[in-house]
């Protein structure tokens, strides 16, 4: 028990996926400029991330270790990312409307989103069983959301700030993230000690 | 200055005599006893970073300003780069050598604050930005800590000596008063399985006046509950971020000990290390980066006491106050949409109330 | 091999059908994204835009096929409704906006042609052929149609007048 | 002791600033003599401008009525000399922008003879409807400022059944004390005027809230209350804005109007001290509002008080009355709060003026505006509860929707926050801004749907006129081919005619 908790803290806070493993960076930008639109995607990427991340667990022991087929990971692990992100697309396009709209084309590009595949990925190198990585996936794109939450509730006081031209927009989006990077190191250590 | 007439100025007429100025002069105020003692305490070497650390921050600030076109004096004399300055000096090992002062100060002006747009637009304390910055990349100067030699005592460092202390680093005749600060000290011993009630019976030495090895801003802890104290009651601050604070560090830290004594300190060893103190009356309650609303300052700062403790606790630094600062302050935003003040004919949810109530 | 080609090909069979269900079940009617756009516009069928009409303009819109700016008399806060309502950014400095703007007759050069009053979408130009015209005010929508159609340049476009109710405090000097 | 007083005790709202009320406040009440000229704006009150009755060149007295009330809030005005029109132009307004708005110029004859008045002897036998007629018809509006017409309240309050009236004797403005002087020197008109006003609402009591920084002011009301208990005085903290209508409410009865509603929703009206005179004026002695007491105060003023003035006189007439010890940095009318920016003094007195304040250089000074450092002064003085660092911060990124979100429209601009600010931010400003660009707006809204009315109509109107056309030349054309068909009857066609 103890161990899952110590799990789930380190994948959402100690080795965060947007913050310690830089994935997932191009919606990290792009859907944070309001709080609820960076929550929705938050949502939709959580959705998508666990359930393909279950798919993908099932793939990679029923179908690609046992034929060998190892080399059809990415593509394999794609094909299911697609779908979940296809399902998620229609359920927000039915359930949300506003939030559809707010997320544009950055609710279709989740399955690009680099964050998606690379805990997949992480998930097949760590070689945990199914449970474990169902909550690896889960608690990594809890963190996901929390820091986009985080970051878009900062970029919305920043759209009212006197950032210099030369900082204003990208620039001091950066410079934040690299802050709050710096502030996330301070749960380094939790979850080994 | 009066304004031309011909652009029309809206009510009022007339102003406060409160002003931006007068808050960080009270502010700094505030911290001179700390400061004070603290320089009696560790000698010329704190007073000499103290000063390096100030003028870089001041620095930094002055050349962003110029960068930018804009008026340097009238925004140097507001006061709040010296602050800046002042708050990280007193969060730094008071021996630690002259670049880590210059480093520090200039990274807390201007990455921390001149890139946002200067004063009022940062996200983030600049003074805490610094400190972490500092502690992430130079862990082993910001975590050599000295055993105090008051100044008037005869195997202080001189002036001289105090130069070169801070100029050239620790010099070999005072390898003897290197020391630990007992956050740092409890936990090496803990990850090396030493239990608490074997390690702080061989501790360093604590003063219960504050004379321990530690930085300049958390020796002085009465001192500088006395100057915050004094703060509220000036209005400068309020109760809140400090009483909130305090308590997020001291309840967790009970519970757990009457749990586990030998793992977990108790509550007051917590309240009175570290920059405990320090932080919550005058760093937590930063204006810029903390919740505007009296439930919001509660919630940031039992959200910053918590956050110290349980870094303090089960991460890796010693010290957790300005990680915990810094998280909550990405917070700030999210708990100023969140917690607004009831407006007056509306509800919590900003619907109309019913005239019939 | 063909355990390869096949386990793809059944899993994007399988996926597929999976999506198919859904997004019969999950099906959503088109946003009446057109019909919205056209109530942001002024609806004066001025046609300075470059289009016939505002519908045409809005489906334009719609497709994508023109600038939130396109609308001249609505100025920056329709481009500002249009560019919220499509989602996308928009240079709001690019657009020319001198706020509203009514048209009026210099009556010594007037000769009463008509031609104003017949492209006016607003009939707002009245006076009789032979007869010096006259701009009722509350009807003007400041389109300037017929400033081009008047053949002696009689026809100009002013500000409207700023009144007491209707001053507005300018913006304070910013820091 | 007072310092934990101090901390405890405060209302949780508003701002304590220097009052400056005395001496002015001390100074007895003086009369000023007839000016030589009076200028009498249709627009004093909330609602439609009145419409001239006078002709240029009639002569009036005083009382008499210039301009009658055209809507439904709005408000009659009345000759304030007597004497003759000489004008009906423009003169400048009481108003930041420096426009002008349509007024009647009398020229006075110093003879100052009043129009024949209808005094009623027993204002408690009339029926409340009449009583808010004579109101109406002495033009009586909200002298606190708000100067919305009284009747209108007085029929409003009777239909929403209010039990409760409110005398609003707040007075929190500083400098400003004219409400404060009626009280010391006319409470009995005061009292009278209240139980006027409750016969005509049919309320059960009033609550007479005067600001304890007034002592003699209640000593005066609680004499003069002393044989009517049902009108009660209350003093209340002195702190602004007390005066406004929702915190006094709030203060006296507990009770909160919701926003977007009326006080008589939740069975309170409030009435200021100097309405409740001008309605026994009107009613007892059949007097229409002509004159006012208006404070005049202000480091450049050599003589400050209160002064017994015409409406409709120059703010320069005023000032000349009582002196200027030099040329005044900044004119305002009204308290320095919320009052309204003086170009020049050639302003006439209206109805709404309580107070002239003329500043010295160092009373005017404005201090430099510098970055907001969110210390949140203005979120604590605020007596609405808003955020205005908030609302500053989207409108001056020009997020105007972004400020609705803050709820803007709950802003009473009294001003509490820009006075707190230590960064000295105009917010007021702001708000007052974003205030008139969303006006704008609307206004705008309702213009772009009128527009595309009329076009609509002009749409259909030219189909219906092209196909009146076809139609006519389908028709000419089938008769003509009829007529060839049938050469030989020269018959006139009837349907020619109809068309």
């Amino acid at each position: 028990m103890k161990d899952y908790a110590l799990m789930m803290i380190g994948a959402a806070l100690v080795n965060n996926v947007i913050l310690a493993r830089f994935l997932g960076l191009c919606s990290f930008m792009g859907v944070t400029t309001r709080i609820d639109a960076a929550a929705g995607m938050g949502l939709a990427t959580t959705f998508v991330i666990t359930v393909s991340s279950m798919a993908d667990w099932a793939v990679q022991h029923y179908l690609l270790a046992p034929y060998g087929l190892g080399f059809l990971r990415t593509v394999t692990f794609i094909l299911v990312i697609a779908s979940a992100v296809q399902f998620t697309e229609l359920t927000v396009r039915k359930v949300s409307p506003p939030l559809f709209q707010m997320l544009g084309i950055y609710l279709p590009l989740i399955t690009t989103n680099c964050a998606v595949l690379g805990v997949a990925l992480l998930l097949v190198e760590g070689r945990m069983n199914f449970m474990t990585s169902t909550l690896f996936a889960f608690a990594s794109s809890v963190g996901y959301s929390l820091v986009m939450v985080i970051f878009a509730g900062q970029r919305e006081r920043l759209a009212v700030a006197a950032v210099p031209r030369l900082f204003a927009g990208p620039p001091i989006g950066f410079i934040v993230a690299s802050l709050l990077a710096m502030a996330f190191m301070g749960f380094s250590g939790i979850s080994t000690g | 200055m009066t304004r031309p007439v011909e652009m029309p100025v809206a009510a009022p007429y007339a102003a406060t005599p409160n002003s931006v100025s007068r808050v960080m002069i009270i502010v700094m105020v505030a911290l001179t006893p700390a400061t004070l003692f603290g320089f009696w305490l560790y000698g010329w070497p704190a007073i000499y970073l103290w000063m390096i650390t100030v003028g870089a921050a001041a620095g930094g600030e002055a050349v962003c300003l110029q960068l930018q076109g804009r008026a340097v004096a009238p925004v140097l004399l507001d006061g709040s780069a010296v602050l800046t300055g002042w708050l990280l000096a007193l969060s730094l090992p008071p021996w630690a050598p002259w670049w880590i002062g210059v480093f520090g100060g200039l990274f807390a002006t201007v990455l921390g604050k001149q890139v946002f747009g200067g004063l009022g637009q940062n996200l983030f304390n600049p003074a805490m930005v610094a400190r972490v910055a500092l502690l992430i990349s130079f862990p082993v100067h910001m975590t050599a800590w000295v055993a105090p030699l008051p100044i008037v005592a005869a195997a202080a460092p001189g002036p001289i000596a105090g130069l070169l202390i801070t100029l050239k680093g620790m010099q070999p005749a005072f390898d003897t008063v290197a020391s630990a600060s007992l956050l740092g000290f409890a936990k090496t011993e803990l990850s090396r399985g030493v239990d608490l009630a074997q390690s702080l019976l061989h501790a360093p030495i604590q003063g219960w006046y504050g004379s321990r090895a530690g930085s300049l801003g958390e020796t002085a802890t009465w001192l500088i509950a006395g100057g915050g104290v004094a703060m509220i009651f000036l209005r400068t601050i309020t109760w809140h971020i400090p009483l909130a604070m305090l308590l997020g560090i001291a309840i967790p830290a009970a519970i757990l000990n009457a749990i586990d004594p030998a793992r977990y300190m108790e509550a007051s060893t917590h309240l009175l290390s570290g920059g405990a103190m320090l932080g919550a009356f005058f760093i937590a309650t930063d204006y810029v980066t903390s919740p505007n609303t009296p439930r919001g300052q509660l919630v940031f700062g039992a959200g910053c006491g918590v956050l110290t403790y349980v870094i303090r606790t089960w991460a890796g630094y010693p010290e957790g106050v300005a990680f915990a600062v810094l998280l909550m302050n990405s917070l700030t935003p999210i708990i100023d949409s969140y917690i607004r003040p009831r407006i007056y004919g509306r509800n919590r949810q900003g619907v109309a109330l019913e005239p019939g109530k | 091999m063909f355990i390869a080609v096949a386990s793809l090909t059944l899993m994007g069979i399988a996926l597929g059908g999976l999506l198919g269900l859904a997004a019969r079940y999950l099906a959503v009617e088109e946003n009446p994204l057109e019909a919205e756009l056209q109530a942001l516009l002024p609806g004066s069928q001025c046609g300075q835009c470059g289009f016939v009409g505002c519908a045409q303009a809005a489906a334009a819109l719609a497709r994508n096929e023109a600038a939130p700016t396109l609308c001249p008399p609505g100025g920056r806060a329709v481009a500002e409704a249009i560019a919220a309502r499509l989602g996308i950014r928009i240079d709001l400095a690019a657009v020319r906006d001198d706020g509203p703007q009514l048209a009026f007759v210099a009556e010594d050069i007037c000769t009463g042609c008509c031609r104003c009053s017949k492209v006016c979408p607003t009939d707002a130009i009245i006076g009789a052929a032979k007869q010096i015209h006259n701009v009722i005010r509350e009807a003007c929508t400041g389109c300037g149609a017929c400033v081009d159609r008047c053949p002696t340049e009689a026809m100009g476009m002013v500000p409207v007048p700023v009144t007491l109710p209707h001053w507005i405090w300018p913006r304070p000097a910013t820091v | 002791m007072r310092l934990i007083e101090r901390f405890f005790k405060e209302p949780r709202w508003g701002v304590h600033p220097d009052d400056h009320k005395r001496p002015a406040a001390d100074v007895p009440l003086r009369v000023l003599p007839q000016p030589a000229r009076v200028h009498m704006p249709l627009q004093q009150h909330v609602g439609g401008a009145a419409r001239p009755v006078v002709l240029v060149g009639q002569k009036v007295l005083k009382g008499q009525l210039l301009a009658q009330s055209q809507g439904n809030i709005s408000a009659p005005i009345h000759a304030s000399v007597s004497g003759t029109v000489t004008a009906i132009a423009e003169v400048t307004a009481p108003h930041p922008s420096g426009l002008g708005f349509a007024a009647i110029t009398i020229e006075s004859d110093f003879a100052d003879r009043w129009i024949d008045t209808d005094p009623v002897a027993d204002p408690f036998a009339l029926a409340p409807e009449e009583i808010a007629r004579r109101t109406a018809a002495a033009g009586v509006v909200g002298l606190g400022g708000a100067t919305f017409p009284a009747a209108v309240k007085f029929v409003l309050g009777r239909r929403l059944g209010v039990r409760t009236l409110i005398v609003n004797g707040g007075e929190c403005e500083p400098y400003v004390s004219s409400d404060d002087r009626i009280m010391r020197d006319f409470p009995e008109q005061v009292v009278d005027g209240a139980r006027i006003i409750m016969h005509a609402i049919g309320a059960d009591e009033s609550l007479v809230g005067i600001e304890d920084n007034k002592p003699e002011a209640i000593a005066a009301m609680t004499r003069a209350a002393a044989a009517y208990p049902e009108v009660k005085i209350r003093p209340v903290p002195a702190r602004y804005p007390m005066g406004s209508d929702k915190q006094l409410i709030q203060t006296l009865t507990g009770k909160e109007v919701p926003a977007d509603a009326r006080a008589a929703e939740v069975g309170v009206l409030v009435h200021n001290v100097s309405t409740c005179a001008a309605v026994h004026k009107a009613i007892r002695l059949g007097q229409p509002l002509v004159e006012r007491i208006v404070t005049i105060n202000g480091a450049a003023v050599t003589a400050p008080g209160n002064i017994f003035a015409p409406l409709g006189t120059l703010v320069d007439d005023l000032l000349a009355f009582c002196g200027l010890a030099q040329a005044p940095a900044r004119l305002i009318l009204g308290g320095p709060m919320m009052g309204t920016l003086l170009r020049h003094g050639r302003v006439p007195l209206v109805k709404g003026a309580s107070g002239i304040l003329a500043f010295d250089a160092v009373e005017a000074a404005v201090p430099e505006v510098g970055p907001c450092i969110r210390c949140g002064s203005c979120t604590r003085a605020c007596p609405m509860g808003l955020l205005p660092l908030e609302m500053a911060a989207h409108i001056r990124s020009g997020d105007l929707d972004g400020a609705i979100g803050y709820s803007l429209s709950d802003c009473i601009s009294c001003g509490c926050c820009a006075y707190v600010c230590p960064s000295h931010i105009p917010l007021v400003q702001y708000f007052s801004h974003a205030k008139g660009e969303l006006s704008a707006r609307e206004r705008a809204k309702l213009r772009t749907e009128a527009g595309k009315r009329l076009a609509e109509a002009r749409l259909a109107r030219l189909e219906r006129d092209a196909r009146e056309k076809a139609e006519v030349a389908a028709r000419r054309k089938a008769e003509r081919a009829a007529a060839k068909a049938r050469v030989p009857s020269p018959q006139p066609e009837p349907q020619e005619a109809s068309t």
